[in-house]
């Protein structure tokens, strides 16, 4: 029943964190083990839409014969990007410049097509991407209608001299992105008065702009909560967001054209408005499953074989 | 529960992980507590050394114990293994004490007796001193398992599958029902473990019918 | 590559009005813990000891207590927040719920097992209800309330640190927060903060209950009797039931 | 003085621990409650403090009502001692003494005081003041709970099964400690036990409860082992009652008879059992005349160990045909105050005087 002394107890743990920083490599350098070379692993970030576009590549895979595993939310890009690269999953379904800004910190491109062509040069000789699609998904700064109203904001510019006046909310990875925090404030010179991590254009920022928490919030396009909340998703003349149109990222050694020809069809058919449907019928007063969403999008634009 | 009938094939999938990621700590917590448990009980250095170390690794708290391992067992950080290994960690702490009480608590007569009749240590502890522990062991075993159950959705957090994910799914997407069904199924499942363990511990102990009421009454905390 | 030095950078204990540092974080995962633990105290503290006092719903007490060492502890504050919403109260009703089953099992079962022969000359020497309480029950039971009280405490600690999932600040922003910018080392060093932050804590409680128990209470084997008492005291506590 | 008037008991659950109780216990005596388990004393000791509320009837303690008023003020008024003492296990002996006396308001330097002076009267050492119970024995506790119950100066004093879990050298101890305690005190005492050796030793009247709480006989304790009243409580009191109610009659008529005695020193005598006296004539054993194994003079090595010891003037019938008994030579030897030899006694001379003593007792 004795209990060891405070000291012994602090040494003992300094000795299990010295065991930590004795060990090498990066532990969040990827997620499970590496995949089985005939399976596509999928994964995505933790989100919904990105996890619908996960069972929607996944069910058109397993339609036309590929065999894949269940696609697996790992979170943020800065999570699955490493486990991409590292073979511990196959593909993620991801949006243009994301990806360039993630790899390339620099890149200056914002439009569509500039965006794809600069991450085809950027992208590791182990991936490829397929075809981008239409639909764009694009992180926003966003404000309640009220705050848009009395501030008479339109775009970013407008508010950037009320930035120090204003609490922001956002996911934690908006803090250290280039064009999160750091390119709000190179780009119009916003400094906000402080910032409360939240999540990455979840329900928690959602309910902290809404519940007026903060004053302004990153969110995404195609977030049906901006509609639905009457949220204000302010323009962005300057381009600090680059042009974000979802494109599959893949490992080149799976990338056999069953497979790239599958998510090419996918990608043909899926537009910005496609994209908010899917999202407003997950978000809709049923909360369907995310596979069933998948299904019922894929079956609308005949990409399954019809049942046997 | 409409909607755990409409993702019967989800919630099926997610329970079964759950069952792997918590049942199998316990198996393993429990093996290894065995001979600890019993070294523990052997000298009183070993007693404190073992109990206060348990006692360390029990403060703890899990999300931290599940961002420790990997740099330490090697693995990367959403490896299924962290979990298990967490949580053997946490049932190996909380059953070597638990292990060591109950052979403290075996009657010396009935040691004695048993030495007197001839029987060797080991045979001694397999056939005597273990079996007269079952009813204790059995007890902290109920609580290692149904904690562990209810432990393993913490990981959901930082993206480990089971139960754990009807909440962080419900959470992102605002299903209450998908949350209260995640707790629900969560509290049967420990009910049931822990009824078919009070079970297993009265086929395991026929003799001690009378005497457990008793003791299962006073484990109140 | 080292994990230490992201602990040991005084920037990052300092932070900055868009990134909010170590000291603040610290400093809210304590203020957390202290709200929650006052609360629970003033739920649990009068209701077993009026429990362990009377004798009266005992058995729910034991059932609760055991029926919520199976709660994961994240569904309710998932469940909460989507009940209350973004704030304080949704992780705190959690917190609360969490801490006041050991805190009132703790007291009712330290009250409710304090040697009736006791009680008896107590009040045989004419002490009138809340004396017998308040210089008997309470003194002799308080043992078994520190240690619900250590439990309640390791409870809250642990799971302050998840309730950053749903946007509470403390310590467990660093965890996610290093999840999501994958930044390891930030996640390490919330994860020792709050380990150390835990171990520090039942320390001094058990420090405290060295101060406060009474010498004659803590003669070792000279009253534990038998195993179940004993494992009821638990001094580091590896008896409790942990959820978080 | 202690009156119960026709005082019952029913519980909740409808049994009846005592029936219509008519009992008064004497001022500065001690009255033992004695009977088989179940049988209401304890029940009725503690309707006296309240501690359980009669169902009906009247209680008294020294004239007053005690259902009138608070409880908890009757009951500082009224020591109480129970098995196991009931110390408090977080309070130092010293604190535990003086708890009624801080309960009634005295400040607690004059409880410790006081706690100082009553452990000495107990015949606790006062060094054991700062202790804490559980590092007393089992009988130094129950003299520290005498103490405690004394503490506030009660006229009356309840013990309910006091020495029941000491074991028996100590209870016996216990039991001298409290009659000379109570020789200085003279409380009024109600004292319960299921021990009737215990009763008949200590009680100055003895009330024998039957199950079903009805009161079987209330007696002193010489009438109840000469006359019991009926077959239950000639079963209770128990083999023996009539050599041990020996011990209730006045052994004064006895004739003291010749005493062969020998110095140490002296020649060995040449026949017959002889007591051995040392320089101020106190007996030390017998010799047996004739037998000399050690050599022609009483050595200490001859000796035989007597028997008990018969004091004239202050024994009981009992004493006399024991000392009688348990001596090698048939003779008991009787002493003087000072326990020097004033002569013998026979076992016959004891049975001689018996009718006479029965006549003689008041109490028959």
């Amino acid at each position: 029943m004795e209990r060891l002394r405070p000291v012994r107890l602090l040494a003992l743990l300094a000795v299990a964190t010295l065991g930590l920083t004795a060990c090498g490599g990066d532990p969040l350098a990827g997620g499970g083990s590496d995949s089985d070379p005939n399976v596509i692993a999928i994964g995505s970030g933790n989100f919904t839409e990105s996890q619908l576009l996960a069972e929607v590549y996944s069910q058109a895979l397993q339609d036309a014969g590929v065999q894949v595993e269940e696609p697996v939310a790992i979170g943020s890009r800065e999570a699955y990007f490493p486990a991409l690269l590292d073979g511990s999953v196959d593909l993620i379904p991801d949006y243009t410049g994301a990806v360039l800004q993630y790899l390339n910190p620099g890149a200056e491109q914002t439009r569509p097509d500039d965006v794809y062509r600069a991450l085809q040069a950027e992208l590791p000789p182990a991936l490829v991407s397929g075809a981008m699609s239409q639909a764009q998904d694009k992180d926003a700064v966003v404000v309640t209608r009220a705050t848009a109203d009395r501030l008479r904001l339109r775009t970013i510019a407008d508010l950037a001299p009320h930035c120090p006046d204003l609490v922001f909310g956002s996911g934690a990875e908006f803090a250290t992105r280039p064009d999160g925090i750091p390119g709000l404030r190179e780009t119009y010179g916003c400094v906000f008065g402080s910032t409360r991590t939240l999540d990455s254009g979840g329900v928690l920022t959602v309910a902290a702009l809404a519940g007026d928490d903060v004053a302004a919030a990153n969110l995404f396009t195609t977030d049906p909560a901006l509609p639905e909340n009457d949220f204000v998703a302010l323009e962005d003349p300057q381009e600090n967001f680059a042009a974000q149109n979802v494109v599959p990222v893949l490992a080149k050694r799976k990338a056999s054209p069953a497979v790239t020809g599958v998510l090419d069809r996918i990608s043909a058919k899926l537009t910005t408005a496609e994209l908010l449907a899917m999202n407003a019928e997950a978000a809709g007063p049923d909360k369907p499953a995310l596979r069933t969403v998948a299904t019922s999008w894929l079956a609308r634009n005949g990409l399954l074989s019809p049942a046997p | 529960m409409d909607w755990v009938f409409r993702n019967s094939g989800l919630v099926l999938e997610l329970t079964g992980q759950h069952i792997v990621f918590s049942l199998v700590p316990v198996l393993i917590g429990l093996v290894l507590a065995v001979p600890l448990g019993w070294l523990a009980n052997r000298t009183a250095l070993g007693r404190s050394l073992t109990l206060n170390v348990a006692g360390f690794l029990y403060t703890l708290p899990s999300l931290a114990l599940f961002v420790f391992l990997p740099p330490i067992i090697g693995t990367r950080i959403l490896d299924p293994l962290n979990v298990i290994v967490a949580l053997s960690v946490y049932v190996l702490a909380l059953l070597v004490r638990t292990v060591a009480d109950a052979l403290d608590a075996v009657p010396e007569t009935v040691v004695n007796s048993a030495t007197a009749m001839g029987f060797r240590p080991g045979w001694r502890f397999l056939t005597v001193e273990l079996p007269m522990a079952v009813p204790v062991i059995l007890a902290g075993l109920r609580v290692a398992a149904v904690s562990s159950i209810s432990l393993v959705t913490v990981g959901s957090v930082i993206g480990f599958g089971g139960l754990g994910k009807m909440f962080t799914e419900g959470f992102q997407r605002e299903i209450p029902q998908q949350t209260i069904s995640g707790i629900v199924l969560v509290l049967l499942l420990a009910v049931v473990v822990d009824g078919l363990l009070l079970l297993a511990g009265r086929t395991l102990t026929p003799w001690d019918r009378s005497a457990r009421s008793r003791r299962t009454a006073g484990r109140a905390v | 590559m080292t994990y230490l030095g992201w602990l040991f950078s005084s920037e990052n204990w300092a932070g900055s009005a868009e990134n909010p540092g170590i000291a603040q974080r610290l400093v809210e995962h304590l203020g957390y813990t202290a709200l929650t633990l006052l609360i629970a105290l003033v739920i649990a503290l009068p209701l077993g000891a009026w429990i362990g006092h009377t004798g009266r719903g005992g058995l729910m007490v034991v059932g609760i207590a055991n029926a919520l060492r199976a709660l994961p502890t994240l569904g309710l504050l998932v469940l909460l927040f989507l009940a209350v919403g973004l704030g304080l109260l949704g992780p705190l009703i959690a917190l609360v719920i969490l801490a006041v089953p050991p805190l009132l099992a703790g007291t009712y079962s330290g009250v409710a097992n304090v040697d009736p022969s006791i009680v008896d000359a107590a009040k045989g020497m004419g002490m009138r209800g809340p004396e017998v309480l308040f210089k008997v029950e309470l003194p002799n039971a308080l043992p078994l309330i520190i240690g619900g009280v250590r439990s309640a405490l390791l409870q809250v600690i642990s799971t302050a640190t998840i309730a950053a999932y749903v946007g509470l600040g403390g310590l467990g922003r660093f965890i996610l927060d290093g999840l999501s910018q994958r930044d390891f080392p930030q996640m390490i060093g919330g994860s020792i903060l709050v380990a150390l932050l835990a171990i520090v804590a039942d320390l001094l409680l058990g420090g405290l209950q060295r101060l406060l128990v009474s010498p004659g209470l803590q003669q070792r084997g000279a009253q534990a009797g038998p195993g179940r008492l004993r494992l009821i005291r638990g001094g580091a506590g590896t008896d409790r039931a942990r959820a978080a | 003085m202690i009156e119960f008037r026709g005082v019952t008991k029913r519980f909740p659950d409808g049994t009846v621990a005592v029936h219509e109780l008519d009992l008064v216990a004497e001022q500065g005596r001690i009255t033992v409650f004695v009977g088989p388990s179940g049988c209401g004393k304890t029940t009725s000791v503690r309707m006296i403090n309240r501690m359980i509320e009669p169902t009906s009837g009247e209680l008294r303690v020294d004239g007053r009502d005690v259902l009138a008023g608070d409880p908890a003020d009757l009951r500082r008024g009224i020591g109480y001692v129970i098995q196991q003492a009931g110390l408090f296990p977080h309070r130092t002996i010293v604190d535990n003494i003086a708890t009624v006396p801080v309960l009634l308001g005295r400040g607690r330097r004059e409880g410790r005081s006081r706690a100082m002076e009553l452990m000495e009267t107990v015949g606790l050492d006062p060094s054991m003041a700062r202790r804490y119970p559980n590092q007393l024995s089992g009988g130094q506790q129950q003299r520290v709970g005498v103490a405690r119950a004394l503490a506030a100066d009660p006229p009356v004093l309840l013990m309910d099964e006091p020495f029941s879990a000491v074991d028996p050298v100590v209870r016996e101890n216990l039991q001298d400690e409290l009659l000379r305690l109570q020789s200085e005190l003279g409380k009024t005492i109600v004292f319960v036990t299921h021990d009737i050796d215990e009763a008949i030793k200590l009680g100055d009247k003895v009330a024998v409860f039957r199950v079903g709480g009805t009161l079987a006989q209330y007696d002193e304790p010489g009438v109840l082992l000469s006359r019991p009243v009926d077959e239950f409580v000639d079963t209770f009191v128990g083999r023996d009652r009539g050599y041990r109610g020996l011990g209730f009659l006045s052994s004064d008529t006895i004739p003291i008879g010749e005493l062969p005695t020998v110095g140490l020193g002296d020649p060995v005598p040449e026949q017959g059992w002889h007591a051995v006296l040392d320089g101020e004539r106190r007996p030390l054993g017998w010799i047996d005349g004739g037998h000399r194994p050690g050599g022609a003079t009483v050595s200490e090595g001859d000796v035989v160990p007597g028997g008990s010891l018969y004091p004239v003037g202050s024994g009981s019938l009992r004493g006399a045909l024991d000392a009688a008994l348990s001596s090698p030579s048939g003779r008991g030897v009787a002493v003087d105050a000072d326990g020097r030899v004033a002569g013998s006694i026979s076992a016959d001379d004891v049975l001689t005087a018996l009718p006479d003593a029965r006549r003689h007792d008041p109490a028959a």
